[in-house]
């Protein structure tokens, strides 16, 4: 894994060191360069002095913001996590019951009406909605505040507890920051939840309509437990199953889709920071961002993991 | 085959819909030569920014190129990217599926566990990453995003072909007097398609997605080439300056291309599986 | 088993509560008070050592805020009002005065009194000492600027009191004062900035490189740093002059224009930067905003590598320069924001003439020259833009386009900033678009010297003997007359043999609300100064 | 008790209406065991799923009636239905294991239908599932009530089956091939547990099954059925003594006898697909007996002897 | 004709606790099955019945034993050899449906066995189909379809016939007729019995069902947790089963008629898969009649009379005489 991080990084056209040295250096003054921050040295001792730093927990410094990399994702990180998450929940919220309602309905105007609608906030690329919505909801109507990142321009931010500015700001008991926090989530948060809410539905709706099919949900209604009851309680938590994995590769695809909304809402998140360590060359940004992005990938698969286990009982044994 | 259409016909509207727009899309695309009024890179510095008008009936964008004839133009490059990634992602996960869920052992160890590292980047990231690599080209675009889909390929392929390699079918196959290669190909992977297929379909419109998405920060296809990712990413400073025609018609084709790829691939998971009829 | 539903319903509800419920209260409230000014940028800052920081503007202007050093460009008004730095008038700044003794091999500089750093700590001799010494022991791009105006050592930096430094001049030139003149000179606190010098970093370059606490001289301190989001200038209350207008300044990092413009718009903020051209002519025609332009001396034009076929031959690359769609361009790209460039040397640059310059928009001129090279059936080459620029985008376009009518095939590549960088500073792109020089020295010598004779900057490989040997015998040297025509001969010569294509001078916008006012102009460093400014 | 009148049912596949079920007719005599027999496809299963109200989306019923007690269930409200089911008529399936739930334990779903059908507290409930546990048979009940369907064996998960069915207090005991899936030797202990039960708590049992011996064993009442028809009804010992019909002497025959060495004679051809029906009586093409009556019209009701019903024209020349 | 010898196949299980844990499927199979004789394996699922069927064909490899074939010893399958194995024995699998290729015309399905198992050339097999189907009373238009479009009884005809056609000396089945209904059984038991008495096969016949074996097979092997209990002729041990699991399961085929009385041997309980199993009685916690002495000593498999052996220590103990099988 991180051999591939690292190898990937390299091999990005370019060299971190014209951007730091400034067009006017000369080539002994790149050379120091060079040597100081250890990229004269062959790949392979680069390599295994990453590696040392890495079970040091240093993630080296980035060439290009000059900070140590875990102090830059640790601020970088939290918002997008923020956002991705409620992104996540909010789809969650309505394109589960969308799916289920589809599957319960399956086949009839209600069914095809949720599909395409499901389907077209999967179509539309996000960073038009995105410019669109910006455009529509701020500029012209005024509903949303200005797309400026996580709080407006004035506002002191809570002291960071977990990163995330509506639960800190909760936290400190700042009931105007919360809400401007909250505010400024609104729109970003459903941008990408629109594009989540499809794969959700679909496999809510497939997943349903399997669980609907089994012998097992027959059974229960053989013995006489209402419709409604089946389906929310019965079928949904089999149902779910397939959703809660969907799920993980959805925040996945949620985490890759910041880059291009926090871009557009000034989002300061590691989507952004990411991007820029790539097309800056910036090889310890982007190697300890894309380490970092695996590690948390690989957290929300094992809660969906544990989560699984909670649900069905086959995996737990 | 008849008789699955007139079934999609009857009992699946919208997954027609979803046909015929491709099929518009498609039709389109391959006839733009014939339909566009004007080569998709003559620029014209006295004709930029023109709205929709009956003479550039989507109007013109900062070049002074004419949109329509854009847009028809996109049509292939966008369908040549979608089938391009997929093509390639598709060709290279299913062999190594197949050939990891078949050997097995230590080879379906090292393959699957490539693929676990492959997967465990945010795709579009990863994408990102590869495409910086590689530097921006309309074949570098195919390839990174190709290569985010190659696992989601060869899982698919090998959890389908553990079915199979499992069915009687496969035992009986081998009691012929097939040798192993044989087994594999003629016996296992026709069957081992169906749900290749369908997300290939799927797959097509993410493609579209993703590589657009790319376009727009700057590392996918090189301006002018008319492709609708790029020339949305070039009309959108302008929505706020109310040139809103530069990127919302090009916005509109990704959007109808990866609808009707949703849709076909919905229509297809319903048509292939006789469960879900 | 009821609990799921249960539990699901709760998230419903918690959820529809945190976004939906809460009233959208202070949309489109205008920004901050009057003490405040509120600015979306495009980027963040980047490395904060003065001597050796990051290229990057915003860094630069925010060096150039917060730091002070000793002489700096006299304030003019010009005729139409408006305030300008001259950029070859200089007065003193943390100088009272500076004065040149020994025909030009002495400078002597005598301190205001009672200077103080930020943080009170005095401001003296030994502090301008402290300064210069630590600037030659790091030897990076301001000691090699240093240098170059012929101080060359420690050694030439003596304190002759607490209040006077001088500064030996190995040869005179008019180089000194323009080159001393910007961030890299800033003084620093030797108490503040000592204890960080260690002995793997004695110019304690890793602290300087994001801290300025304790070490501003300028008008303002820099109060926060938010990475990514944003970061904060307060009033500095040690500074020497009178306190800046406005209290505080708050860049709000913004990636996006067209956000930027819409947030400018709605008044959300006081003054957009980097916004599209287009967007800019645009706001001309919003009542409440200002839309300022500025001319500058910045040099921006199409490179074409004089080392590699077949832009060796002299005739193809007049050839290009026949084809290209000038006015396109400017018109276009620029949308009217540029001025045509008609000479290596800019309009505004002293010794700047356009009497040289005959090119314009003509293909069929293109297409002899073509011919007469040796490709009477046209030309196939390669252009390279920079994907992150949308003007150079632009640019790749129309050129596409007009070199089509004069039979040159255009194939457009796009490349990265990191990877164009990296690319220009090896000399290894061959037809590309340099998005433009600014010489921070308004002298023509020094700009021609860094632009097609030195080894880092002639991304061209521009080589002519004449041309080379001119810049070398005027470079150091005070016999103003001889310079001019040397110069003038050079742009003759490089003019004629097309050593690039001149495309334009891009101009300096700042739109702002038009509350805000008192907006002056730096056309050497083109960097915005906040000092000045007000808002009602 | 239970009566099925006319019961038509018909699939609705790619706009095609196909008919399954032509008109099924029977009553249950309470107290007693009826076995409704047939082949895969002759629509045994439909005809129980009809009763229940419990057809997949794409079949529907056309026409014909089901009364319990007197009270016709098809005109039902959806909401009326549900409390029928369970507390009315319980119904038990084929394969024991996907007919639990696989995310709730035993105790969730015991007490959930408990509560339900009877009221109970959660304590009343968690007490009466053990006993119900215990009265299925199950060694252990609160262990059982602990574990999940697939910590469980497949005769236990039909035990537990059976014991959610008696939770409702049935009448009517619908069981669907309740022993097919299951190992031959466990096969034998939920027979002999049916069979207490039924007699025990004077239970009204349809058995649906294509097993000829389990109706020997525990049926009093045949119902053979035969392409969506009911083709030949009796009681058991009439039907074994004296089938009428040539399909169901066919069935007879056609299976393989333990301990005895003769072959199996079986029936030739096989039984039509869905919406192949041959015209007239459906088994006219495999009969030997058939004559061009039986492909000319479908044969009525015929009665053999009280309370044997026969279906087809030419019974007397086979029975002779 | 066909020899097997101690046959084990183990499954490595991850099991609670640590250690290695295996499965074993099939615990030291001994069976002789002579030319044109039918030898029924008798057992419930999980007994590992058809796992020795898969075994004895090389679908799987086994862990030790021994295979010979006609005397030729298949110790070490090699890829000659396996051809040499398949050429002799093929297999009929209990579910036709599943045993034939979805995306392929049964008839290339049939001539398959006969040009890569080398019997004849490509055409000539392809000639040879038509034959085959003949045989298994199937139109040759047959070959033509794919499996789905056919009723189960011919998807079991066209498995047949391909079995047979690289005219094999033993063909396995394993439960031929199991997924078929009842009326079609009966037309596969009487095609198969018709092939045997015409070309002179030997059936290996894997059935769970007692009276299909009884009707079929001239020796029944019992088998129960990965060992055979009891073997025996057919008839005798119909007769006189001697191990308590045969009586169970003699006892659970159903009655004939209704009122038919029959003496009933209920077993507790299910069958354990056979992970780590003693050595002493598999069945000591399901035996209606299990004593102490059940423990004390491994129950071997012993004849008891000619051609009858029983793996019962009780039963043993009680009819005295007997020597180890082997």
């Amino acid at each position: 894994m991180t051999l591939l991080t690292f190898v990937l990084t390299r091999v990005l056209p370019g060299s971190p060191i014209d951007e730091i040295a400034g067009p006017m250096a000369t080539s002994q003054q790149r050379q120091a360069l060079m040597r100081h921050y250890g990229l004269d040295r062959p790949l392979w001792t680069q390599y295994v002095a990453y590696l040392g730093g890495l079970a040091r927990g240093d993630l080296g410094t980035s060439f290009v913001t000059s900070r140590p990399v875990a102090a830059d994702l640790a601020s970088f990180f939290p918002a997008t996590m923020e956002l991705t998450t409620w992104a996540m929940l909010l789809a969650v919220v309505v394109g589960v019951p969308l799916g289920v309602w589809s599957a319960v309905h399956r086949g009839t105007w209600i069914d095809h009406a949720t599909r395409v609608l499901a389907v077209a906030g999967l179509a539309l690329p996000v960073f038009w909605v995105s410019l669109v919505l910006i455009y529509l909801c701020f500029y012209v109507w005024h509903l949303v505040p200005p797309p400026i990142g996580r709080l407006p321009a004035l506002v002191t931010p809570p002291p960071p507890v977990t990163g995330w500015m509506v639960v800190d700001s909760a936290l400190a008991r700042n009931w105007a920051v919360l809400g401007d926090a909250a505010r400024q989530l609104i729109l970003p948060v459903a941008v990408l939840a629109l594009a989540a809410v499809a794969p959700l539905a679909r496999v809510a709706r497939t997943s349903m309509l399997d669980v609907l099919g089994a012998e097992h949900i027959r059974a229960t209604r053989s013995l006489g437990i209402p419709w409604r009851r089946v389906v929310w309680t019965y079928a949904l938590r089999n149902a779910m199953l397939p959703v809660l994995t969907m799920l993980a590769i959805v925040y996945g695809y949620l985490l890759g889709g910041s880059v291009l909304v926090e871009t557009l809402f000034a989002w300061p998140g590691m989507g952004r920071y990411a991007f820029n360590a790539i097309s800056g060359n910036d090889y310890p940004a982007a190697q300890g961002f894309i380490l970092y992005a695996t590690v948390v990938y690989l957290v929300i698969f094992i809660v969906v993991d544990v989560c699984s286990a909670i649900l069905d009982p086959r995996i737990r044994t | 085959m008849f008789a699955d259409a007139a079934y999609l016909l009857r009992r699946h509207p919208v997954s027609l819909a979803g046909v015929l727009l491709l099929a518009l899309i498609a039709a389109t695309a391959l006839a733009a030569p014939v339909l566009a009024p004007a080569s998709p890179l003559a620029t014209n510095p006295g004709d930029a920014l023109l709205p929709p008008s009956p003479r550039h009936v989507l109007g013109t964008d900062d070049f002074g190129e004419d949109l329509w004839s854009r847009v028809l133009w996109g049509g292939r490059i966008d369908l040549l990217i979608a089938l391009g990634a997929v093509a390639v992602a598709l060709l290279s996960g299913c062999a190594l599926g197949a050939v990891a869920g078949f050997c097995g052992g230590w080879i379906d160890e090292g393959v699957m566990r490539t693929m676990d590292v492959l997967q465990a980047f945010p795709s579009f990231i990863l994408a990102m990453g590869v495409a910086a690599a590689l530097g921006p080209s309309l074949r570098n675009l195919i390839v990174s995003v190709a290569l985010i889909n190659v696992a989601i390929y060869a899982r698919l392929m090998r959890a389908r072909l553990l079915v199979v390699k499992h069915a009687p079918y496969a035992a009986a196959a081998r009691a012929a007097g097939n040798p192993p290669w044989r087994v594999l190909t003629v016996h296992l992977l026709p069957n081992c398609l169906t749900p290749v297929v369908v997300q290939s379909s799927l797959q097509s419109g993410w493609a579209i997605l993703t590589a657009a998405g790319l376009s727009f920060i700057g590392l996918g296809v090189r301006v002018p080439t008319p492709e609708w990712g790029v020339m949305v990413a070039m009309g959108v400073p302008r929505i706020t300056a109310g040139a809103w025609w530069i990127s919302f018609f090009p916005g509109m084709c990704i959007a109808l291309a990866v609808m009707g790829f949703n849709l076909v691939g919905d229509g297809l998971q319903d048509l292939l599986d006789p469960q879900r009829r | 088993m009821r609990s799921f539903g249960l539990r699901l319903a709760l998230a419903v509800v918690l959820a529809l509560a945190g976004l939906g419920g809460i009233p959208a209260g202070s949309v489109g409230a205008p920004a901050g008070g009057s003490d405040t000014l509120v600015i979306a940028v495009s980027r963040d800052m980047q490395n904060l050592d003065p001597t050796n920081a990051s290229s990057d503007s915003f860094t630069l202007e925010t060096l150039t805020n917060v730091y002070s050093w000793l002489i700096d460009y006299k304030l003019v008004k010009q005729p139409n009002g408006q305030m300008i730095g001259d950029p070859n008038a200089f007065v003193g700044n943390l100088a009272e005065a500076y004065r040149f003794t020994d025909g030009g091999r002495k400078l002597v500089v005598t301190l205001r009194r009672g200077l103080e750093f930020s943080n009170g700590d005095p401001l003296d001799a030994a502090a301008v000492k402290f300064t210069y010494d630590r600037l030659f022991d790091q030897n990076a791009t301001t000691a090699a600027l240093t240098r170059m105006a012929k101080i060359t050592d420690k050694g030439s930096v003596k304190v002759l009191d607490d209040h006077t430094v001088e500064f030996d001049i190995a040869d005179p030139n008019t180089l000194v004062l323009g080159n001393m003149s910007q961030y890299g000179h800033a003084i620093l606190n030797p108490r503040v900035v000592r204890p960080h010098m260690t002995a793997d970093d004695p110019a304690a370059h890793e602290w300087l490189k994001s801290n300025t606490k304790g070490t501003e001289s300028g008008p303002y301190l820099l109060e926060s740093w938010e990475p990514g989001v944003q970061f904060t200038f307060a009033r500095n209350p040690h500074y020497w002059g009178p306190p800046a207008r406005i209290a505080r300044v708050v860049f709000r990092i913004v990636p996006d224009p067209s956000t930027r413009l819409a947030l400018l718009k709605s008044g959300n903020v006081d003054i957009a930067r980097d916004l599209a051209p287009l967007d800019e002519v645009e706001l001309m025609h919003d009542p409440s905003v200002t839309v300022y332009r500025f001319p500058t001396r910045i040099t921006s034009f199409l490179g074409m590598n004089a080392k590699v076929p077949p832009f060796n031959n002299v005739k193809v690359r007049q050839a290009i320069a026949w084809a290209t769609p000038y006015n396109t361009i400017i018109r276009n790209v620029m949308v009217g924001f540029a001025r045509p460039l008609t000479s290596p040397v800019p309009s505004g640059m002293p010794t700047h003439t356009d009497q040289y310059f005959a090119y314009r928009t003509d293909p069929a001129k293109a297409k002899a020259l073509l011919a007469e090279a040796g490709y009477p059936n046209g030309l196939s080459v390669t252009f390279t833009s920079r994907a992150d620029l949308a003007e150079s985008k632009g640019i790749a376009v129309w050129l596409r386009s007009g070199l089509a009518q004069a039979g040159i095939t255009v194939t457009i590549n796009e490349m990265q900033g990191a990877a164009f960088t990296a690319a220009l500073q090896r000399h290894d792109l061959v037809f590309f678009h340099h998005p433009g020089w600014n010489s921070i020295n308004n002298d023509p010598f020094y700009h021609l010297y860094w632009l097609m004779q030195s080894a880092c900057c002639d991304y061209t490989n521009y080589a002519n003997a004449t041309v080379n040997d001119l810049i070398t015998k005027n470079m150091i040297s005070t016999d103003l007359k001889a310079r001019a025509a040397a110069s003038r001969r050079i742009q003759q010569i490089a003019t004629e043999e097309a050593a690039w294509v001149f495309l334009y001078q891009p101009d300096l916008v700042l739109t702002t609300r038009k509350t805000i006012g008192g907006v002056v102009f730096y056309p050497a460093d083109v960097r915005v100064r906040y000092y000045y400014m007000t808002k009602e | 008790m239970l009566d099925v009148r006319d019961l038509r049912v018909a699939f609705e596949t790619r706009g095609r209406t196909v008919p399954a079920l032509h008109g099924v007719s029977f009553a249950l005599r309470p107290g007693t065991v009826a076995g409704l027999v047939g082949e895969s496809g002759c629509g045994k299963t439909l005809t129980a799923l009809a009763i229940m109200r419990l057809l997949p989306a794409t079949a529907g019923i056309q026409a014909g009636d089901v009364h319990l007690n007197g009270r016709s269930l098809l005109d039902l409200p959806e909401r009326e239905m549900a409390r029928v089911r369970g507390a009315g008529i319980a119904m038990i399936f084929q394969q024991p294991r996907a007919s639990l739930n696989p995310v709730f334990p035993v105790a969730a779903q015991l007490t959930h239908v408990l509560r339900l059908h009877r009221g109970l507290a959660r304590r009343a409930a968690l007490a009466e599932a053990e006993a119900l546990l215990a009265r299925v048979g199950l060694p252990g009940p609160t262990r059982i009530l602990r574990a999940y369907p697939h910590e469980l064996s497949g005769g236990m998960c039909q035990r537990v089956m059976i014991a959610l069915a008696l939770a409702c207090r049935p009448r009517v005991l619908v069981a669907d091939e309740p022993t097919t899936a299951l190992d031959v030797t466990v096969q034998l202990q939920i027979v002999e547990l049916l069979r207490a039960l039924q007699q025990e708590l004077g239970l009204t049992v349809l058995l649906i099954t294509h097993d000829l011996g389990l109706v020997a064993e525990i049926c009093d009442d045949v119902h053979v059925m035969y392409a969506g028809r009911i083709v030949e009804s009796a009681s058991v010992e009439a039907l074994f003594r004296r089938a009428a019909h040539p399909y169901t002497r066919g069935l007879m025959t056609a299976r393989v006898r333990a301990g005895g060495r003769a072959l199996p004679t079986g029936i030739p051809g096989r039984v039509p697909p869905l919406g192949q029906t041959p015209p007239g009586c459906p088994f006219h093409p495999r009969c030997h007996l058939a004559g061009p009556e039986c492909a000319a019209a479908e044969p009525p009701p015929e009665v053999v002897a009280d309370g044997h019903i026969v279906r087809c024209h030419r019974w007397r020349a086979g029975v002779a | 004709m066909l020899r097997v010898e101690g046959l084990h196949k183990r499954y490595p299980v991850r099991g609670a606790g640590s250690g290695r844990h295996a499965l074993h499927a099939v615990d030291g199979l001994d069976l002789e099955i002579e030319a044109g004789e039918t030898v029924g394996l008798v057992g419930e699922s999980g007994s590992g019945k058809s796992t020795a069927g898969r075994c004895i064909l090389r679908l799987e490899e086994p862990t030790s034993g021994l295979i010979a074939v006609d005397g030729v010893r298949l110790a070490e399958a090699r890829e000659a050899e396996l051809r040499l194995l398949r050429r002799r024995m093929q297999m009929v699998y209990q579910d036709p449906l599943d045993s034939l290729n979805p995306r392929m015309p049964v008839g290339r399905q049939i001539a398959e066995p006969i040009w890569l198992l080398g019997v004849a050339s490509r055409p000539e097999a392809e000639r040879r189909v038509y034959g085959l189907l003949e045989l298994v009373g199937l139109p040759g238009e047959v070959a033509r379809r794919y499996p789905h479009e056919l009723s189960g009884g011919q998807q079991q005809r066209v498995a047949i016939a391909r079995a047979l056609a690289p005219e094999p000396r033993l063909l396995i089945l394993d439960e031929p007729t199991a997924s078929l209904d009842v009326s079609v059984q009966a037309q596969i038991v009487r095609l198969l019995v018709d092939i045997q008495s015409r070309h002179g096969l030997a059936y290996l016949l894997i059935s769970h069902d007692l009276s299909l074996v009884g009707v079929l097979a001239h020796r029944v092997a019992v088998m129960y947790c990965g060992q055979i209990v009891e073997i025996g002729n057919t008839d005798e041990v119909f007769a006189r089963p001697a191990h308590p699991y045969t009586q169970a399961l003699l006892s659970a085929t159903p009655r004939d008629a209704p009122g038919e009385q029959r003496s009933r041997v209920l077993l507790r309980g299910e069958p354990q898969a056979p992970i780590d199993p003693p050595d002493t009685c598999r069945l000591y916690a399901r035996c209606p009649c299990a004593a102490p002495a059940c423990l004390e000593r491994p129950a071997h498999l012993q004849t008891f009379a000619p051609g009858r052996a029983v793996r019962c220590v009780r039963f043993l103990d009680e009819h005295g005489r007997g020597v180890v099988s082997r």
